[in-house]
């Protein structure tokens, strides 16, 4: 087995179409297994990739979407992003999608840099010692 | 499938008089096909939401079971979900929703 | 049903690691799933996208591979490139793939265009009219 | 699937004496598993590779079976492929390579 760092960026520009949410979630499945995480951990990580992509097409604009997958530090981290003038980072339809981050996460973060909506999450395998 | 178009992630099955069955992943794309499929049938009265075919569910799709709830209460009822699997199960009870419905898990 | 030509393009940027090749056929079955497109051609998408990733990861540099799925003209659309300084388009290794793309798509190419490898592979619907 | 580390996408399990069982997909990552574990058994003589767990081959993946087929030709014996699904099959059939192998299929 070579070190797990190693794998990665996996980076996805697509457009805001809803039905791709399934595609990210199969291409994150691939490069988690891929690393070494468990099934429950694969099931966490669909869902944050899930929530990072709608909240980005819900409060997006029009303009594409780019995320990113990495594995670092024996972490997934899912990292989207999308060109947006304003952003309400604490708007409540935000609530339950960072309700749901909470749980499923080890961390998380919704920002506006730069006029773009920035959305990361991170699950960490939690390996044996 | 041999006419070209879009491919629901999810679909909904209407048994009349009977359960709003549902096939595939309640996302930001499936949770809307379920909420129009709701909202056309709770005119009826009660409303059970077989869940038994599906395995994927996040936010935006317990939106549309939230939605559907809440307009249930309105009326003086519940939203039964039947055949709830692990998957939806544990997205209610990290957002703390399960107490919005009447829950019967897949092994009841 | 809406019309599956404004279906994506979803673009993936990825290092040249082999272990990446299952991830873009889940990617690849899941835009082509979404696009309506059966089981037997998907099992065609699924080799054209893994001959399109292993002829730049034979044949390319280190540098990043670009690829691209597009659903255009009732067709699955498969396009890979990646940074080259020279490459035989003509290379014997070449030939096997060549052979799989000829039988699986319905048209592929692979050119060497501004110091690019270049490759795409086209699978159409196969409707009934 | 505690610790951390690359998941290989294709295992290897060597029946000793027996076949060679290949488990996952043979593609640019799985080829050079399967070709370093058919050199290991390859002076043993005959070579039985059981691809009933393998429903994905790309054009690598058919590379390492045709080495192993040259090589064991030198030998002055066959590749045996077993439980063939319809997948490599096809492969096999496409490039015109079913005649490299001794070929017992899923149905056999
Ligand atoms: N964090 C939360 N916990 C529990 N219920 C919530 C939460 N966020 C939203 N809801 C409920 O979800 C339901 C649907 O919300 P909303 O998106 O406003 O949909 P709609 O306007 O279609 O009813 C509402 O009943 C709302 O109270
Ligand atoms: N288009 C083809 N049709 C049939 N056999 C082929 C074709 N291309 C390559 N081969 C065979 O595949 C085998 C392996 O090829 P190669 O990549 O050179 O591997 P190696 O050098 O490890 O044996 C060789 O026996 C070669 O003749």
């Amino acid at each position: 087995m070579t070190d797990a760092a190693v794998i990665g960026p996996v980076v996805l520009r697509l457009p805001p179409d809803p039905a791709l949410s399934r595609v990210l979630r199969l291409a994150a499945s691939g490069v988690a297994a891929m690393a070494g995480f468990t099934v429950d951990e694969i099931d966490d990580i669909k869902i944050a990739v899930s929530e990072v992509l709608l909240a980005l097409i819900e409060h997006g604009g029009e303009g594409p979407i780019e995320v990113e997958f990495a594995i670092e530090d024996h972490a997934f981290i899912v990292r989207g992003s999308t060109p947006i003038e304003s952003f309400d980072v604490e708007h409540p339809d935000l609530l339950l999608c960072r309700t749901v981050l909470t749980s499923v996460c080890t961390s998380h973060g919704i920002e506006l840099i730069d006029q773009q909506a920035q959305i990361w999450a991170a699950v960490t395998h939690a390996s044996i010692p | 499938m041999t006419d070209m178009g879009n491919y629901d992630s999810l679909t909904v099955e209407n048994v009349p008089g009977g359960a709003i069955v549902v096939h595939g992943d309640i996302d930001v794309a499936g949770g809307p096909i379920l909420e129009a499929a709701l909202l056309r049938r709770e005119n009826e009265g009660s409303v059970v939401i077989d869940l038994g075919d599906v395995s994927f569910i996040d936010s935006s799709g317990l939106r549309s079971l939230l939605g559907a709830s809440r307009r249930a209460r309105a009326r003086g009822t519940t939203v039964v979900l039947r055949h709830v699997g692990a998957e939806v199960l544990r997205l209610l009870e990290i957002t703390g929703t399960t107490s919005h419905f009447s829950i019967e898990t897949s092994n009841d």
